[in-house]
């Protein structure tokens, strides 16, 4: 981990900040679905959290975002307030979406976060879209769009960066390589297992770097923008990374040997950030600290937030099937 | 219909063509992609010249990547774009409708109304051009199963100019499907028609004896066969549905409780069909109005056949449907 | 059911995993294929263990690939072998609707009868387990409006074990669906239960006052419900379809012209659904001896929500189809 | 033009004769659409006819074929006999498939022709199911599956490379890259437009070839086809070729100069590997002409047989919609 131009005591603070905001977030998550107020499929992000707040803290507000079901993260660190977004955790009508989506889709028009999107592959086109009505408007905004490198088999993501590539669209495209597909590894999936290789096939620059370092997640994340916006087309990062959890919560995870999730553990990008940076002398232990209780107590008050916010009416179960007109 | 405007004569594929032109000129947020729309002029030929009019910002040629344009089409439109998305023909749509159903019908309700998705996919049609079992379905009646969208199938010139304008109105998603073997009809159009609304089918013949209930290419062989049947004495009113994403209830449900007896014609698969649903509607809500069980005349329950006759036996015929007709207005035999 | 043979007490999931294991040693062309079937164990666990018991060549994880790997299920089922391709959820089977529509159900019509595909589809479907809208649809009665497909949703343990039998003996491609609330329901099963055939309904239970006629998890929720009209006096004669392509129209009818009442029960949307079919056929075939129009009790015609008030409120449950019930049975202000 | 070792002139004759087989009778069908006896889309290979020979020839009786709409050639050089080929073009009930199919749909179980496929990328996948079921059987035979080059952009092309890839199936993928699909041109739709290229992002080796020269062909299919059956998995060609004749029977082919046109005529494959034989004394002059009347004859005897023929009687309308049985 080296430092980067920007890494100041402030930058280092926020970076830390947001991933421990994360991990605590989606820790209590975890706890919520044991007690059953968050049901259906919930998928943790938990080891991941360098990517989200690499790539994510480094766009723009006129950016946009595609994400999948696997995006907590990406939602935190983009800036939706942690109370609706546990609300939406729950399905009360306070959450993002009025509690519509739950944890596998968590929409928010005024951030431009575009969906977390359940159809591996599915968020690939929409992003395309999104580049392309920014480059049609001659806006300066890029869509960033994060999947799994699961999705790399879908003839969706094909598709999309074809197309991205030939219209030379303003798009980010983000492989979260975190080695397995549910319980299919990558090597069982993919001939060539080198992602980031594959976008060379549609002349896409194209870079890979270690997404347990958010150090490098977000000065790599720069640079692709710089290039995008300088109107080089499309992007690829491919961020290697691994789940420390099971896939969602019904996952026996027969697929992997413990001692492989430990291997990854000992490269928990949260804890190797914390320790860097108190080592080099950005950061004091009490920073840590104090960013943990705040943390706590965000994670606390969304609890409460969420458990305060009420259903909504069954009359309104058909609203917004058919739009009555565009929102603004 | 102001009687006093200048009347042109055109196609149906012209009327197209025009309501293309004048959005795109009405609304810069307005643009066209699709497999061919450009540099071929489309494959129906619908969008010759619009490239050379409106340039290769707005006429976009994509790959052949079904799945990926109706997708930007669906991104694009939820970023405040005015997307026309061109499906060569229906059966290619299949390969797209992870986007359309997915995500464009399925995106607004989700994120809780956060996000609309105005997004016009036209696409060809419909059997009679002998194209064979991957060219000739007509799965209108199908997408009209799916909630948050919009389906049409406009019959006539003055529907086919104005229902697009409408649907690029429209903040939901609209499919709008144009029947292959329409694209030649010859007709009269107003020089400024104006827009038509979605939803709201129309009488297209009055009638007492039957309701002919259609849509599409169908319409114009209901309303042969009701020529024919008045000539025996028996007077059909042919119902156009124009929209099949919402059913016009209504409008189904006064006619039939006029003539008392219902036939839905329709070139697509019988089972499960917009026949079917139109059916149970008229079953529900008309049960003590009618003097006979509704009657359908579909397409045959199978994949397309290439030759002439074959491809003819396998949907709605003048003859079909005027035999149908009398079987619902005569029966043979059974009594009620 | 010979009375005399032993029973096992197992699930619904035991219960596929079973007749997948029987076909897998029965018959060496027969192989498992699709997402995290093999070292995961399956989505919804039914494939656990199958891996270790028959190895990698009989047992295949696929990539994410819907397309191909159905497509490649049809090749192989074309070149003689007997594939089981599980999608693990309908809403992901949008993906390979164009090898679905466009080959399985179209080549051997298109090529005359040279080319069967007798290949089996597998996939989870409806609501209940919060999966919210891209996880939760019931899309089998869509299906079902496919000429060249069969289409069945085995509701009890020994339909599930019994109908992919038949599915893998049938030279047609055979979609079967299993509602995800079915896996953990916990029954007997004879220890030599045997094939289950694709067509034919079946009466789960006689009743004098009205036909409901429902498949899948809604027949559960269909008996309750009649046991509770029961107490009130009321003999629904609940009828399991089994098989939506083909629909026994006999059994369908003969029900309704006892009871002179027909309440279609499905968990799909409505308007195109399969209910809407029946409900056609229904009143076409059976007009004269209904004492009321036939009723329909579906889904709501929303993508469906994630929280549970929400999800439950989307589809039939015991208590809106004993009202259904009721109000047809007993109407509120209408008369005929 | 290179002689390879099984270029004798029994063989030379042999691939004359098949290009000059596929030519005359598509002339005669663009003939036969004009008098309406040809209805539907006609998709000419007019120019591409040493693909055909050279890859379909080189296959042996257990291998497997699948085409595209545009699979006259392929259908002819197969062996599937001219009568019931043409007969299927006009509809007749003696045609291959009963009439049913057209010129877009040759199907023939007895020389394991899987098909025209009318969906652009739709043959892919089965092909990869034929590879598999042969080696799930231990077979030797390969499957064939011919494509043109706008297929490439397709999710369903990259889905089956991948997955033949992984599995290492006995498949031959062939691209018949003719530079256009319809009126789009590969530099406008593709943002690779070296798609043999392609193909190694799936580790597939690939190899392009000389689609205007039958024996380089035949000799890169052969070597092709040996590395597959030596258990190497999947192989791709990419034959570069031109139609000389519109997309299909409506196309005002505004999208190429007739200059481009002409420009490849001159290397009219039938021509060039004629003139070619008779000047290094391979062919005589006199076997051309006697393999043009050889032609011409067969062609006629088609045209006799598909007049001839009667049409399937609408009551069979219906049949095989379901299968009573599956046919061995
Ligand atoms: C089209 C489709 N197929 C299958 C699934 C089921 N599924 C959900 S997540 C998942 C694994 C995706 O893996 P990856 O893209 O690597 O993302 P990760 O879960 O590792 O973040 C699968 C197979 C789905 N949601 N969509
Ligand atoms: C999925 C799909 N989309 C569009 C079409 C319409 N279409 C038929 S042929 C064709 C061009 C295909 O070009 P290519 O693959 O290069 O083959 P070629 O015609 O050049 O032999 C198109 C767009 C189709 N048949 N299928
Ligand atoms: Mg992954
Ligand atoms: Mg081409």
């Amino acid at each position: 981990m080296t430092a980067k131009p920007h890494l100041d005591r402030n930058h280092a603070r926020h970076l830390l900040g947001q991933m421990l905001r994360i991990r605590r977030f989606e820790e209590k998550c975890a706890e919520l679905y044991t007690q059953q107020k968050i049901r259906g499929f919930l998928h943790l992000y938990i080891g991941e959290e360098a990517n989200a707040v690499g790539v994510v803290g480094a766009l723009s507000a006129d950016d946009s975002i595609v994400a999948t079901y696997r995006e907590h993260g990406h939602a935190l660190a983009r800036g939706i307030p942690m109370g609706p977004l546990m609300a939406e955790m729950y399905g009360k009508s306070t959450g993002t979406s009025r509690g519509r989506g739950g944890s596998m889709h968590i929409f928010d028009r005024s951030t431009r976060f575009y969906g977390g999107n359940a159809i591996v592959g599915g968020g690939l086109p929409l992003a395309v879209g999104l580049g392309l009505a920014e480059k049609m408007r001659k806006g300066s905004g890029v869509a960033a769009c994060l999947f799994g490198e699961g999705a790399v088999a879908e003839g969706e993501f094909h598709e999309s960066l074809n197309l991205a590539a030939v219209w030379k669209l303003p798009v980010l495209f983000v492989c979260e390589n975190n080695l397995y597909a549910m319980g299919s590894a990558v090597e069982r999936t993919e001939s060539e297992t080198d992602i980031h290789r594959k976008a060379e096939a549609y002349r896409i620059d194209s870079h890979r770097v270690d997404g347990m370092d958010v150090v490098a997640v977000e000065a790599t994340t720069r640079k692709a923008l710089e290039r995008i916006r300088a109107g080089a087309g499309p992007q690829f990062l491919e961020c290697m990374t691994y789940r420390f959890r099971a896939h969602s919560m019904f996952d026996s995870q027969l697929y992997r040997d413990k001692s492989e999730v430990e291997r990854w553990k000992e490269r928990d990008p949260i804890e190797r950030f914390g320790e860097w940076a108190v080592a080099c002398g950005l950061l004091h232990r009490e920073d840590i600290v104090e960013l943990e209780n705040k943390a706590a107590a965000e994670v606390d008050a969304a609890v409460a937030f969420a458990d305060e916010g009420s259903w909504e009416p069954v009359t309104d179960l058909c609203r917004y099937t058919l739009m009555d007109a565009v929102p603004t | 219909m102001t009687g006093a405007q200048e009347r042109q004569k055109t196609t149906y594929r012209e009327a197209i063509r025009q309501a293309i032109r004048e959005a795109l000129k009405r609304d810069d947020r307005v643009f066209l992609m699709g497999e061919d729309v450009g540099r071929y002029g489309g494959c129906y030929a619908v969008t010759k010249g619009l490239l050379q009019e409106f340039g290769e910002e707005r006429i976009r040629d994509t790959p052949l990547s079904e799945s990926a344009f109706v997708g930007a089409g669906i991104g694009a439109a939820m970023a405040g774009m005015r997307p026309i998305v061109e499906i060569m023909t229906v059966n290619f749509s299949l390969l797209a409708l992870d986007q359309i159903v997915n995500n464009a019908a399925t995106i607004p309700h989700m994120s809780g109304g956060q996000f609309a998705v105005p997004l016009v996919i036209r696409m060809a049609t419909g059997a009679g051009r002998q194209l064979a079992a991957q060219h000739s379905h007509s799965l209108e009646g199908w997408y009209a199963h799916i909630p948050g969208l919009k389906v049409v199938a406009p019959a006539t010139l003055a529907d086919a100019r104005g229902m697009l304008w409408s649907a690029l109105l429209d903040p939901n998603p609209v499919l709008i499907f144009e029947h292959v073997n329409l694209y030649n009809m010859e007709g009269e159009l107003e020089a400024d028609a104006g827009p038509v609304p979605l939803a709201g089918a129309v009488v297209r013949r009055p009638g007492r004896d039957l309701s002919v209930i259609t849509y599409g290419a169908s319409l114009h062989k209901s309303l042969a066969a009701a020529e024919q049947l008045a000539a025996t004495g028996i007077e059909a009113e042919v119902i156009d549905l124009r929209s099949l994403r919402p059913l016009d209830d209504e409008a189904i449900i006064a006619s039939v409780a006029r003539t008392r007896r219902a036939l839905i014609v329709d070139e697509g698969w019988r089972s499960g069909g917009i026949s079917a649903e139109i059916c149970a509607r008229v079953a529900e809500q008309a049960f003590y109005d009618l003097d006979a069980p509704p009657a359908r005349l579909c397409g045959a329950e199978v994949p397309i056949p290439y030759p002439k006759h074959l491809e003819d036996a396998a949907i709605p015929q003048v003859d079909t449907i005027r035999a149908a007709a009398l079987e619902l207005v005569r029966p043979q035999g059974r009594t009620a």
